[in-house]
C-alpha cells in the first residue's frame, strides 16, 4: 500500500474524521481483494459474473492512489469517487459512485462528522442511488442492503454501531435469500435467484467488514 | 482454462494493442488509460459523432466497430465488465466533431449509468449528447417490459444506422432518430451450447453438460428460456425465428437484414446451416433478405452457440445499411 | 457432438446452400451434384480462370473465396476429403473463360490426384491447365522434403494472388509464376488447443487433455512436431515465428503479409494477443507488415487453435495482395 | 440395392466375368458399410478420419447405381471408376480409379478372362497407381497389400486363389504393422504410424473380404 492510504492518521474522538475514511478503505481493499472469487462466484450465478473482478481492480486502484485524501470529507469521498469513475463502469461501481457523489455534495466543507450523521448521509446517498440506478427497494439488490444500514444507524450513534450494521446488512441478505432479483441482470434470472444470495448485497457486507477491519485498525484502543 | 493468453490481467490491454497493429490505418488509441478507441483519422468537423462503450470480450463488438461509416469512439471495460465513466467521457468527448454526439449502447446498468453520469458533464460542457439503448433480446423480457431487455448482436445493426446517417451529415436529432428506428425494428435471440470463462475467473461462467443448451441466453451467460437437449438446426432456427416473430410480425413483402452471428466457437459451417433454415422461412413468409450477415460480430470470447437478429427495414433504413463503410469486420453481403 | 446441424450426411449440401442464400450476388452453384461453387457474374471472357478444390469443413475455405478477385471455381468434396473428379472437372470447366485456368490447390494426396486427372482430361479438350500445389506448413515436413508439405492457410494468400493477377488480365503462364513466387516465399503453421469432430463420426478426431495443446498440428489434425502443456501467448507466438523464419529469412526491410488465423473456436480476442506480440517481434526485425489479417480463414470446423503465415513480399505480390476483391470473407485492411 | 447389382447373372465356369464383377461390387458394398467405422477410426489415428465415410459414399453410390454393368469388362471395370470419379476424390479413391482405369484398358473388349490373368492385370494397375500416386513399395499402403496379392495371385490360378489372396493381405498387414507410413497423410505422422495398421492395407483387406462374400454368394456351389 502506498501514499494516501498510509500516510494520514488516526483519531481519537467519537466524530468521524478523513483518517477515519482513509482507514475504512485501507480496509475495504483488503477485504474486496480476499474475497473477489466469492463474489464473481456469486454474481457468475446470476449475473455476469465479474463483481469480484471489477471491485478488485477498483480496490487495487485505491491502493495505487497516491493523492492523499483531502482533510475535507466532502471532498476526500469525491476522491473516492474519481478512482472508481476512472476504474470501473460496473453497475455495483455506478451506484457506488452515485452514493458517494451525493454523501460527498452533503459532507462537502466538513472535517469531521458524528456519527450520528452517518445514518442521514446515507439515507440521502440511497436516495441517489435509487433515483440514478432506477431502481427501488424490495428488489433484492444492495440498496435494501444499504437501507438495512441506515436503520441499523438510527438505532445507535456511537462507532459500535458497525457491528449491528454488519449485522443487520447479514439479516437482509438472509431475508432476501428466499426472493427474487428484479433489478440489474440479475431481474433477467428473477427464479433462479430465489433461493440464492444477492452478489451486490454480499459485496455490501463485505465492504462493512471492510470498513470494521480499517477502522479498528487505525486506533481501535482509543475508541469507546 | 485453455485460452491462448498472456496474464489475464492484461487480457484487454493486449487485445487492444493487436486490433490496432493489424490495423493501423483504422483505429488509434486514446484516454489516459488507453481504453477508448478512435478512428485513426477522425470525421470531418461538422458531423454528428456516434459513440458507445461497453464491455470487452465481445469482439468485434464494441471497439471493433470504429471506423469510417460506424463509430467515431469507443469507452473498452474489463471482460464482461462497463467502461469507467471517465473513459465513456473522453470517448463522448472524442467523438466530438462539433454536432453533438449521439451515443449508442446496450441496455446493461453500469453502462447506462456511465454514460449518463458522463453525458451530463459533456452537456454541461455545451456538447449535446443523445443517448439512445439497444434493447434486442426478446428472450430477456416479455414485450411488456421491453424497456428491461439486454442488448446484444442488434447493437451492431444499430452502430451502422447510427454511423451511415451521422456520415451522411445528417444532424443529430436525425441521426438519433433513425437509430432509435433501428432499434425499434430490431430483435434478436441467442442459444447458448457452452460456456466461456472470465480471464481473471478461469473457469467457466456456467455449466452445459454435453448435450445441453440453453435458448435465449445472454452475452455475458444471463439466463434464458429453457435448458434442454440440443435439437436440430432446422427446429433451432425455427425456434428462434418463431420467438422473433411472436414479438414483431413480419407481413409479407417485408424487406429484413438478417444477422446470423457466432457467439465465439461455433464454426462458419453452423451458422450457415442454420442460416439456411432461416433463409427459406423467411422466403416461405414473403419476406425479402435485403441483406444477409453470417459470422462473427457480437460474440462471448469462447462461447458456443449463435444469435439470431432480424431487422425489419425501411426505405432509409435500407439505405443506411447498404451505405459504404471501412470496418474491418463489415462486409459488404 | 454438440454440433448444430441437421443430418450428417447434409452437412456439406446444407452449408453450401445456406453460402449462397447468404450472398446470392456472389456464388452460384453449379456441377451434377451441386458440389461446385462458382460466380453469380463469371468474369469477362478472354482472362485466365482460377479454380480451385478440397475437402470441406475449413469455410471460408475453399470455397467462400470464389469472388471476384480470387477464384472462378471451387470443387467442394466431403468433410476433410477431396472432391470427387467429376466435381473437379466441372469447377475446371466452368473456371475456362477462353485464356486457360490455373488451378491452385493444396498438397493433398486425393485432391492432387482428382485435379490431375481431370487437367488430362481438359487439355484433351484443348483448355490449357496449369496447377500450383500449395505446401506452406513448415511443421509437416523438414526444409530438404519441403515438397511433401501439407497445404494450410497459406492457400487463402495464394487464391488472392492467383486471382488478383487472372483479374488484372495477365496470360495463363504469368498468373502461375505469381501464384508460384506467392507459394514459394510463404510459410505457415498452425497450433491446435482442441479436436474438431467430422460429423459422419460423431466423436472428436483427437484428443487434447484441458491443459495440452498441439504444435505444428494440420487442419485435418494431422500430427504436428510436439505435445505438451499450453504456453502463454507470446510464448507460442515467439515459437511460431521462429519456426517460420528458421525456414523463410525475412531479412531487414522485409515486406510481408501476415496472416493470424482461427482454426475455428479460438475467438478473435486471443488472435490478437497472438498477432499483437508477433507485430512486436517482426517490428523489431525491422520488418514491414504491409497487410494484416487476423480472423478465421482457413478453419477445421470447431477445432480450437490458430495458425500463423507470413508470405514475404516483393513489388509485384504487394501490389495483387492489395488489388481490390469482392469476397465476402476477404476485409481490406 | 437396385438394378446394376441384382440383375446380371452368375456364372458356373472358373472365368472371371462381369457377373463376377457384380457380386464382388455387391459384396464389396457390404463389407464397406460395415467397417466404415472401424476405417474412419484407423484414418483418425495416421490421418484425417475419413477413410471409412469416404468409401461408404462409395459404397452407397455403387449400390444406387443404376446403369448395368456392360458385359465387356474393360467397360465394367470403367464403370465403376466412373462412379468412383463421380463421389469421392480421397487418395484411397483416387488411387482405385486409377488401378480401375488401368485394368478397364488392359480388359477392353473382353467378356471374360481366367483367374490366371488377373495377377498379370492386378500388376499393371499397381504400377499405375504407383506412378500417379508417387508412391512406392515398401512405404506402407495400399500398394504394399495390392503387390501381397499379385504374388499370391502367382501361386493359384483358381477361384479359390481369393482365400490366399486374403491371407496375403493380411500378413501384410502385419508385417508392416512395426514399420513407419511413407506416404499418403500418414507420411506426416510416420513415428506415430509405428505399431499401427495402414488404414488404406485395412480397406483393402475388408474389399477383399467383400469379394469373397460377393462372388461365392453368386453360386459357389458350382465352384472348384
Ligand atoms: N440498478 C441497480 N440499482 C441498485 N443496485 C444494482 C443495480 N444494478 C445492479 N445492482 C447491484 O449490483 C450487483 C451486481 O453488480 P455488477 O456485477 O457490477 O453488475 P453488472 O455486471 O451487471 O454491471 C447486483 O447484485 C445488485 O445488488
Ligand atoms: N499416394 C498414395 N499412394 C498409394 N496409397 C496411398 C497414397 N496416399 C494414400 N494412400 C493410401 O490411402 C490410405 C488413406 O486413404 P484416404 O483416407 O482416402 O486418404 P486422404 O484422406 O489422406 O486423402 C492410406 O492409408 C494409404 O494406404
Ligand atoms: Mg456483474
Ligand atoms: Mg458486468
Ligand atoms: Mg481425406
Ligand atoms: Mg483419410
Amino acid at each position: 500500500m502506498r501514499s494516501a492510504l498510509t500516510t494520514t492518521q488516526g483519531t481519537t474522538t467519537q466524530d468521524i474524521t478523513t483518517a477515519d475514511v482513509f482507514g475504512a478503505c485501507r480496509g475495504i481493499v483488503v477485504r474486496l481483494l480476499a474475497t473477489a472469487e466469492e463474489l464473481n462466484a456469486l454474481d457468475a450465478l446470476l449475473g455476469d459474473g465479474d463483481l469480484g473482478s471489477t471491485l478488485a481492480s477498483v480496490a487495487r486502484a485505491l491502493e495505487a492512489q497516491t493523492e492523499p485524501l483531502s482533510d475535507d470529507l466532502g471532498e476526500a469521498l469525491a476522491g473516492i469517487a474519481r478512482v472508481i469513475a476512472a476504474t470501473s463502469g460496473s453497475s455495483f461501481s455506478g451506484i457506488m459512485m452515485t452514493g458517494l457523489l451525493r454523501a460527498s455534495r452533503a459532507l462537502r466543507g466538513r472535517s469531521s462528522v458524528a456519527v450520528a450523521e452517518i445514518g442521514p448521509t446515507l439515507a440521502l446517498a440511497l436516495e441517489a442511488m435509487s433515483r440514478i440506478g432506477g431502481g427501488a427497494l424490495g428488489e433484492k439488490s444492495v440498496l435494501d442492503g444499504i437501507a438495512a444500514a441506515v436503520e441499523a444507524l438510527r438505532q445507535t450513534g456511537n462507532r459500535a454501531a458497525l457491528a449491528d450494521v454488519d449485522r443487520a446488512v447479514q439479516s437482509a441478505i438472509d431475508n432476501f435469500h428466499d426472493r427474487p432479483c428484479r433489478i440489474g441482470r440479475a431481474r433477467l434470472a428473477a427464479e433462479r435467484s430465489i433461493g440464492r444470495d444477492d452478489p451486490g448485497m454480499v459485496a455490501l457486507k463485505r465492504i462493512i467488514e471492510g470498513i470494521q477491519l480499517g477502522m479498528s485498525s487505525v486506533g481501535s484502543a482509543e475508541r469507546r | 482454462m485453455k485460452k491462448v493468453i498472456n496474464d489475464p490481467e492484461q487480457y484487454v490491454a493486449e487485445a487492444l494493442e493487436g486490433l490496432i497493429c493489424a490495423h493501423p490505418g483504422v483505429y488509434a488509441q486514446s484516454g489516459k488509460t488507453g481504453r477508448v478507441i478512435v478512428r485513426r483519422t477522425p470525421k470531418p468537423a461538422g458531423r454528428v459523432g456516434v459513440a458507445s462503450g461497453g464491455g470487452f470480450g465481445h469482439m468485434p463488438l464494441f471497439a471493433g466497430y470504429v471506423s469510417e461509416g460506424f463509430l467515431d469512439a469507443c469507452a473498452v471495460g474489463d471482460v464482461f465488465a462497463g467502461p469507467s465513466m471517465d473513459s465513456v467521457g473522453e470517448a463522448l468527448r472524442a467523438a466530438d466533431r462539433g454536432a453533438g454526439v449521439l451515443a449508442v449502447i446496450g441496455n446493461y446498468g453500469g453502462d447506462k449509468m456511465a454514460f449518463a453520469m458522463a453525458a451530463d458533464l459533456l452537456e454541461a460542457a455545451a456538447i449535446p449528447v443523445e443517448t439512445v439503448i439497444v434493447a434486442d433480446d426478446v428472450a430477456s423480457a416479455p414485450p411488456p417490459e421491453a424497456g428491461k431487455r439486454r442488448g446484444v448482436a442488434g447493437v451492431v445493426l444499430a452502430f451502422k444506422v447510427a454511423g451511415a446517417a451521422a456520415e451522411a451529415g445528417w444532424p443529430l436529432a436525425r441521426v438519433a432518430a433513425a437509430a432509435r428506428k433501428a432499434v425499434e425494428r430490431c430483435r434478436s435471440i441467442g442459444v447458448a451450447v457452452s460456456s466461456c470463462i472470465i480471464p481473471t475467473r478461469g473457469q467457466p461462467t456456467f455449466e452445459l453438460d454435453h448435450e445441453t443448451i440453453e435458448m435465449g441466453m445472454g452475452i455475458h451467460g444471463e439466463q434464458g428460456v429453457w435448458r434442454g437437449a440440443l435439437p436440430k438446426a432446422d427446429a433451432l432456427a425455427d425456434e428462434m425465428l418463431d420467438r422473433l416473430t411472436a414479438d414483431q410480425a413480419l407481413p409479407a413483402g417485408t424487406r429484413v437484414a438478417v444477422l446470423c452471428n457466432s457467439l465465439g466457437a461455433t464454426p462458419i459451417e453452423e451458422l450457415y446451416i442454420l442460416f439456411r433454415r432461416v433463409a427459406h422461412r423467411l422466403r416461405g413468409m414473403d419476406v425479402t433478405i435485403q441483406q444477409a450477415h453470417v459470422g462473427h460480430y457480437a460474440t462471448s470470447m469462447e462461447m458456443a452457440g449463435a444469435s439470431l437478429s432480424i431487422l425489419a427495414l425501411d426505405d432509409e433504413l435500407c439505405g443506411l445499411m447498404e451505405a459504404p463503410s471501412a470496418c474491418p469486420f463489415w462486409r459488404a453481403p
